[in-house]
């Protein structure tokens, strides 16, 4: 793959990498969430602790052997500390976690997640595989960010289940529900950056991928999408950012194989 | 919601049962006599990571009948109960066999036809459930799960903090029948230790009615003295102890052996092709056709267990 | 010290020693219980787990070095498990254990037992250290035993204050206020064996220690007991009961120089 | 019962925290600068099992005053903190030295005469209490302390589970200003790994808002990672370490030096003869006199460290 050949989920992962400070803790859910957080240990957040749902507190991935689970041997590797899983969930439920990331099959307008079931829950048209963590992620980290390609049947304006509720229904409807704790702050896609509108609680087009459109935006979005004052552009990956990743991603040689082809 | 278990009558029931310091080994089969038709299974390990599937080879080959299933993440383990016909429910946060495999194609085709309920709850959902039974509550309080759909299905309940006033999910005690756990050495007895994470089969295994625990090997008692912060179930709290090396393949043991992904792959490409056909061809080649998990063991392409050995090496700390 | 010159504390500890069933699981705390419990494994019950509130499961008692801790190293020889004292008490919690092993400075009619003060909470005559985990053992283990020497003023009508609930005000108080579990079986003294009458829930005399008469077990009492139908009579320690809780107490040197003399 | 600090306020005031992953070693005193008059001051271990002695020496000699103290199980560090007149409280299951020493002189004379307070709980309930402050949750629900007076004391509430309409216990959290925590090792960012058995201090450091921990060594994040399953604390938990070895003298460390019950027996002895003046006297001699807890550990008889620990030997598995 060249540089040239930038793919959405590339786009996706190395915008995410970037909102993520040094010094900090995220838990991350394997896929791009985990190449995310790699990705910014290796340049602007060298101190950046990462934490996986299998119980492990600190991992250092290996180029090319990023786990697919987050309870395999690989995702252990040079960890600072192994527990369980329940008590990963713990420390999040006590604070100590500054990010959470996760995708979404499917997002609404007040940043609600399902990864449950397309169509009904008693007869779903899809079964998806379900919460994970997801639910507790979006309940219990102080800042959860929401990466995702953009496309229509993922942006839809009410989603069919509330697998991770984000806003519920806007306004204060989330604190009225007992969650107090924790706040979605930003969606991330390969077509532009949101956030929630502070009062709506709606979600709220900030920025746009170089080369992407505000029109080409609201074509991916099933809903109104609200609009910052002013609304930004996003520097492409750079050089860098697209080495690292994939170096991260495919390991050394495939990198070296690439380079040569 | 699953029927739930009185607290109650799960202590009293351990109070009564006999856990006496004998020599608990035994083999899968016959650690399968304490599972019966109509129980809750809890399978140890999360994902494809130190599940017991020597013990769920030994149970596919039951036929047990009405099983409920719980696991923290399931894998294809949970597919196959359902193929086999021997499973109604799974409760679970997550169903799948791996992020690379995509969605499950047996679980979706039972639960989008309604021929089996996926009950979905959140991960330390699930956790919290098997805590308060490992610790004799009937409840735990949570700031989870609120405010979301799954709360809704599972009609879970709330409580209200007698000091703050704050609003909290109450998630239920959750008492397995029977946890399979697997788990790298214990002794006759069942002093049983793990290395590495431990997933949720702590609080599992102390939740449940019964215990059944296959270990890489049997060690003396005098070694698992050795290493005693290790130990993660006390004798008294183990009701059977099966010798199985390798017992998680093609799950991996934490520092012994790695999954093996290529049995996935070819799990995964034989109920592409066939539905849950595939999966029950699958126990029929895997499961049935040999006498014990040793016997399915010998029949892997040779060297397998050897590269997986070798690969962990690779990735232990 | 001979044979003969048996003191209370030995009668205490070695008739709760017999009342230990083999392949039992006893919560014992140091001092009294826990000599008594590792008598039982020298003689009956070989397969008694002993377990203390340090976090210890299984513990090998080294003659002569038995702990005056619950959480010192010495506790914590030879154990099958070591875990954390919260962790201890929750194992009880869900019934793990069918014995636990308790003291008492004060105790009344009803098995409820005072270790905080002596005259009222607010202005104490004598403050006492407290429950530490005997209150969660009368609460949470399956069947309770109390061992202690009897006297007129550790045997009260009312103690002056709850530490740890035996039957609190008689026939059903203990389950209405929520203690659904457990039960206190027997008061093992130097003087008698107690138990409770099953409808008052009042201390009811079982036996007397051979030599000691009915009277002076009501004369050291402070209150007034019941009595069972046959009052029996408790077989003096043996001299192996003896000499095994003495080696257990004072190790092998010291009872070699015991003999000696 | 104690103020009990809202479980929010706890939570916002940890996210707003500085946690950097700083090299965060420092000396004991200054490590103290994170101690403030009138604090709840949590110390570690239990009885006379790695007491972060290095630690409560360096409290002793900042004179902080109307600090709350709470521990398990108490040893004689709570009488000191009453002598000097720096605690008005201490919230613990038990007072004493050890059994060996019959009643506490110091703790009674306070206590007795209306100077000090003792809160009792009972130990799960203090344990509890801590785990309910490390979780994150303002309560947790048990089957203890009903009925009791002690519940009665402390105003000790209680919660219907909503499924089963049990009645229980409600343990509120426990979440100390300071936790101080001696350890066998960490590296120089706060990653923390004990041997042996834990005590409270996992919940107790995480239910702090702030962490003091002592170790006997300082290692590289390498040895760290090494043995992963000993971490108790990570780096973010963990706001100031300070190396101290033999910094729980005389109480014991897990597996490295016995408790030295002779320096037990002279404290005592000095308190029988001269009450709180012979426990001032003491924190004259060794505390005060000394820049720090090296110089308190030079003080001791020769060969006093070496007998501790080839006792030590003796008896670790």
């Amino acid at each position: 793959m060249s540089r040239q050949d930038v793919t959405p989920e590339e786009i996706v992962a190395i915008t995410a990498s970037r909102m993520l400070a040094d010094h900090k803790v995220v838990f991350a859910g394997v896929g791009t969430p985990l190449l995310a957080a790699a990705l910014a240990r290796r340049r602007q957040a060298p101190h950046l602790t990462i934490v996986l749902e299998g119980g492990i507190i600190g991992t250092r991935l290996m180029p090319g052997h990023l786990p697919i689970s987050t309870n395999e041997m690989s995702a252990a590797h040079g960890a600072e500390m192994l527990t369980d899983v329940t008590d990963i969930f713990l420390f999040a439920q006590r604070g100590f976690f500054d990010y959470g990331f996760l995708g979404a099959a499917q997002i609404d307008k007040f940043g609600n997640i399902n990864t449950s079931v397309i169509g009904s829950y008693a007869q779903p048209r899809v079964r998806l595989p379900g919460s994970g963590g997801a639910n507790d992620i979006i309940s219990l980290c102080n800042e959860v960010l929401i990466a995702t390609v953009h496309e229509p049947r993922r942006f839809v304006e009410k989603v069919d289940f509330i697998t991770s509720p984000g806003y519920l229904t806007g306004e204060k409807s989330r604190e009225a529900a007992g969650l107090i704790f924790g706040r979605v702050s930003v969606v991330i896609t390969d077509l532009a950056l949101m956030d929630f509108e502070p009062h709506s609680r709606r979600l709220r087009l900030c920025a746009v991928q170089r080369g992407a459109s505000v029109e080409q935006v609201e074509a991916a979005t099933g809903f109104e999408l609200l609009m910052a004052d002013e609304i930004g552009e996003i520097d492409p990956p750079s050089e860098d950012e697209l080495d690292t990743y994939r170096l991260l991603r495919d390991g050394e040689a495939a990198v070296r194989r690439g380079r040569a082809s | 919601m699953s029927a739930s278990v009185d607290f109650r009558s799960v202590r009293w029931e351990l109070e009564a049962t006999d856990r006496r310091m004998l020599d608990k080994r035994m083999s899968a089969t016959q650690a399968m006599e304490l599972v019966h038709d109509g129980d809750h299974v809890a399978i140890g390990g999360t994902l494809y990571s130190r599940t017991p599937m020597a013990l769920v080879f030994a149970l596919l080959k039951t036929r047990r009948r009405h099983l409920t299933i719980s696991r923290p993440l399931t894998c294809y383990e949970a597919e196959l109960f359902y193929a086999a016909g021997m499973a109604d429910r799974v409760i679970t946060s997550w169903i799948g066999i791996g992020l690379k495999w995509g969605l499950p194609q047996i679980m979706r085709h039972y639960v989008e036809t309604g021929q089996a309920v996926y009950e979905e709850w959140s991960h330390l959902g699930i956790g919290l459930r098997y805590k308060a039974g490992a610790m004799g509550v009937p409840f735990l309080p949570a700031l989870t799960m609120l405010g979301s759909d799954i709360a809704r299905t599972v009609e879970l309940r709330e409580v209200d903090c007698p000091y703050t006033g704050q609003r909290l999910a109450a998630l239920p005690a959750l008492n397995p029948d029977v946890a399979l756990i697997h788990a790298h050495r214990s002794d006759i007895y069942g002093n049983v230790q793990v290395d590495g994470y431990r997933h949720m089969d702590v609080d599992m295994a102390r939740a449940a009615r019964r215990v059944i625990v296959s270990v890489e090997q049997i060690v003396s008692s005098d070694e698992i003295r050795a290493l005693p912060t290790t130990t993660i179930l006390p004798h008294f709290a183990v009701d059977a102890i099966v010798e199985a090396p390798f017992g998680a393949y093609p799950s991996e043991c934490y520092g012994l052996y790695h999954a093996d992904l290529r049995h996935f792959d070819e799990y995964v490409n034989l109920v592409k092709a066939k539905g849950p056909d595939g999966a029950r061809e699958y126990i029929a080649e895997h499961v049935d056709q040999h006498d014990d998990f040793a016997g399915f063991l010998a029949s892997l392409p040779p060297g397998t267990l050897d590269d997986l050995v070798a690969a962990a090496k690779r990735l232990a700390p």
